[in-house]
């Protein structure tokens, strides 16, 4: 009953066809080798989940996996534009791409409330903007005490969330620093949990910022070393920037992203 | 000069609430000259951040090793941004009307079938709500300054002076609006955006030329002062590095 | 302009007569040294929050300073009960004390609302509780997905919230580890923050679960080794747990108390 | 007794919501004896504590320094208790009647005039809600066991059994009841508290009188397995040296 698989197995046994999943990282520590891996499973009709769709987003709809995509930034952070978003919102390619759109704030407290075990959570924000008018899971709530109108946001538990850590320990338990993000409240919103780590340690060390989770609360744990690169991993390797630009090129065109998918054997 | 602009808006002591590209040069570049106090948030969480190069992302390595304290993308959020207690936000745009309202969402088509889908809202949208003030960097133009934009992803001043309150929204507004030709604040009593400041060497014509609206100017137009060698210089030696 | 003060000029400068005042600390880092200084000024009509009343409380409604306790767990955490907040409670000594009773999710959540600059938080409780019916500041909400009966709790901002923590820097950051309650909400949730620290260091060293609250949000900083005493500061001191049960004693009657307090010179 | 009884009510693995005083040592004991990875969960935000001392009060540092990670006040109630994700819950009480409800507020005279003045809620409340199961421990009398109570403090079963959904509480409510006597548990049709087992040399006779309401006795009652020598050795061992 180890929480330790492959990273194979562990894809296999947890997500599913039609599944909702997160997949997180604020720019740090982002799961890319567990998105490769469900690129190369062939995985469909995804609702995908995301603050910053980034790169591995742009990945997974650009081979086909999504048919939804819940967000609120999608650019190629500090580059660009990400190209097969683009192509799949404006053009529908490789398949219709049904969005629902937050702002941060927003999306991050969807989470929220899902880690807390309410319904909704409640925000100042969103009004006077266009975005009330397109996107679900946004209403208006009356303050009782003092009759502000503010704003409260759907309660988001996906069905799987996925993230990347530093560290696990031989009981399963997870550490990671730096910039921690939203992966905390997304993981604990989620019904199931999985945890790529670049290594297993015996024991973690004092650390300012960092953010342990309990092993009781996670799925299953695979060990990725370099499983956030091109994005990076705090203590462990920096950012592959080269890596970032060059994804401008490679998703451009259709074909030049497909070319892609086979040469990384994602793809046969 | 947008970057040297935006810079002096930032006041000793103040905190700012930064994103990448141009604010994050400038808030890098006040922090070096005359305003070695100020406090730099950055909306990955990371609070009173040093970095003695520019970031790559809002998110870099540099940024959380540099900082005072790092803390979740929800606490960043609901305890530091929305409570007010920033005082200096700054936002880019794709579009902006002269309410200082901003698109960062889409340009032309509609929402479901845009001609160009952009990133988004992110962190703006709070951002504009919610610092005390609000600084817009944007490069001024009729594609971009705009009568009637084409999505609101962040309110400005909405529909004119008693919009803001009656969407709840605690902060000032857009105080500043910095474009490559000169500087716009809101009218004190319209809050309409009105040519406050002009760079040396434009012409006011050139600036009501770039405004799809019919843009007011100021009696008291002055013209911005040039960089000084002290900011280039600093400029200069924080540009990265370029890879071959 | 500096922000370090004595704690004596810290009290006189930012705490009113009829204020309401909030001093935090879970059995840790509870601030007695500025409860104490609060006594010896003199102040009155205050009105008093702190999830767990404990000693620190018990001595400042014995002393006559409070006109109303906020509250959510009112005893001598591993002793037994609080006898001056009792007498208050049940005979009005030494002047009536009006109550307002929470959970400790009501009012930490109370806090939390406060200091997320909302008019109000909600959480799953208090529903089928007699409490709904005695307290005030506790409304029911309703879910605008689900439809589901939730509990609103009214934001707390109190005019100054007062903490003791480890340390501070030289440029008035302040930091506290080990159990940190709910001072961060309760600081943030405040108009005006005093911090009273064990000392003042030039950088904090790293160290899992610390809490870092930055100097531009505290209002003075008063240097007061010992100030959390008879609780404990991690890492510099243990409870004194001998004062603790002889705190039993002491409060037990009128007289004894207020023997107490002439011979802690804290009152003539 | 009832230490060693509220010990066995915990399994390998499970995560436990405790308080101090029996709950506390009994959840060491456990975790000493048959339940190693026992997760023990402590209301000031310590998780995965292993303390190899009794703890003076539910913040003692050593609950922090044996934790696997300590979380501020608001995560521990927020993100862990309210969402249902501790299997057993600890609570003491000063009153308790048939359906389980809890009073640890006042007793005697009124809310406002109270005879007897008691902590209060604490996070009594929320564990009653929440926690999965919840384990009542409480000495039993007809001072303690009553048919009506002075004030509910925390829910148990409310007023039978449709009260915990109406109120919106996830958990199952009070699965067991251990008192010096005995142990109670809920009838599976009518959420009324039964007593179920006797500890070894009591009479049912002397629970019945010991029970403010008509208590019903199950039909298949059993006798408590009195502690065992590693159990008592422990507990000897765990009790902290009296000072003098």
């Amino acid at each position: 009953m180890s929480k330790f698989k492959s990273l194979e197995e562990a894809i296999k046994e947890l997500v599913h066809d039609g599944d909702t999943i997160a997949m997180e990282g604020f720019t740090h520590l982002i799961p890319f080798a567990a998105a490769n891996e469900i690129i190369r499973q062939g995985l469909s009709d995804l609702t995908l989940v995301r603050m910053t769709p980034d790169l591995i987003y742009d990945r997974l709809i650009g081979a086909g996996c999504a048919s939804k995509l819940v967000f609120s930034w999608g650019g190629n952070p500090g580059v660009g534009s990400l190209n097969r978003f683009r192509d799949a919102v404006q053009n529908g390619w490789p398949k219709p791409l049904e969005i629902e759109e937050h702002t941060h704030a927003g999306l991050s407290n969807r989470y929220l409330a899902g880690a807390t075990g309410l319904p909704f959570a409640v925000i100042r924000g969103y009004q006077g903007t266009d975005l009330i008018s397109v996107t679900n899971n946004v209403a208006e709530i009356t303050c009782p005490f003092t009759g502000e109108r503010l704003t409260a946001v759907a309660a988001l538990n996906p069905d799987v969330t996925i993230i990347h850590a530093q560290q696990a320990d031989r009981e399963g338990n997870i550490c990671l620093w730096g910039i921690t993000g939203i992966q905390k409240e997304a993981a604990l919103a989620a019904k199931k949990v999985i945890v790529t780590v670049e290594e297993v340690v015996d024991a973690f060390a004092p650390r300012s910022n960092s953010t342990v989770i309990p092993s009781f609360v996670v799925s299953a744990i695979a060990i990725a070393p370099h499983g956030a690169s091109p994005s990076y991993a705090l203590d462990y390797y920096i950012r592959d920037n080269d890596a970032y630009i060059a994804w401008n090129a490679i998703s451009k065109e259709r074909e030049s992203f497909e070319a892609w998918l086979v040469s990384e054997g994602l793809r046969k | 000069m947008m970057t040297v602009s935006a810079a002096r808006t930032l006041k000793n002591g103040d905190s700012c609430f930064v994103g990448i590209g141009i604010p994050s040069t400038a808030a890098i570049l006040a922090k070096a000259t005359h305003a070695p106090d100020l406090v730099l948030i950055y909306e990955s969480g990371t609070i009173d951040t040093n970095p003695t190069r520019l970031p790559l992302s809002i998110g870099d390595g540099e940024l959380a090793q540099t900082a005072l304290t790092v803390v979740s993308i929800p606490e960043i959020f609901n305890y530091w941004l929305q409570p007010g207690r920033i005082k200096i936000g700054f936002l880019g745009a794709a579009q902006v009307d002269k309410f200082g309202n901003i698109n960062t969402t889409f340009i032309g088509g509609t929402y479901k079938n845009p001609t160009v889908r952009l990133p988004g809202a992110g962190g703006a949208t709070e951002i504009a709500g919610a610092c005390q003030d609000t600084t817009i960097i944007c490069r001024q133009s009729t594609r971009t300054f705009l009568e009637k934009i084409d999505f609101i992803t962040s309110v400005g001043y909405g529909s004119g002076p008693n919009s803001r309150k009656s969407y709840g929204l605690i902060g000032n507004g857009p105080t500043t609006v910095i474009t490559d030709l000169g500087i716009l604040e809101p009218d004190p009593d319209s809050c309409e955006l009105t040519l406050t400041k002009i760079h040396q060497n434009v012409d006011v014509d050139a600036v009501i030329a770039a405004t799809g609206w019919k843009l007011k100017i100021s009696k008291d137009l002055e013209v911005t002062t040039p960089p000084t060698d002290q900011e280039l210089l600093f400029l200069r030696k924080l540009n990265p590095p370029k890879k071959s």
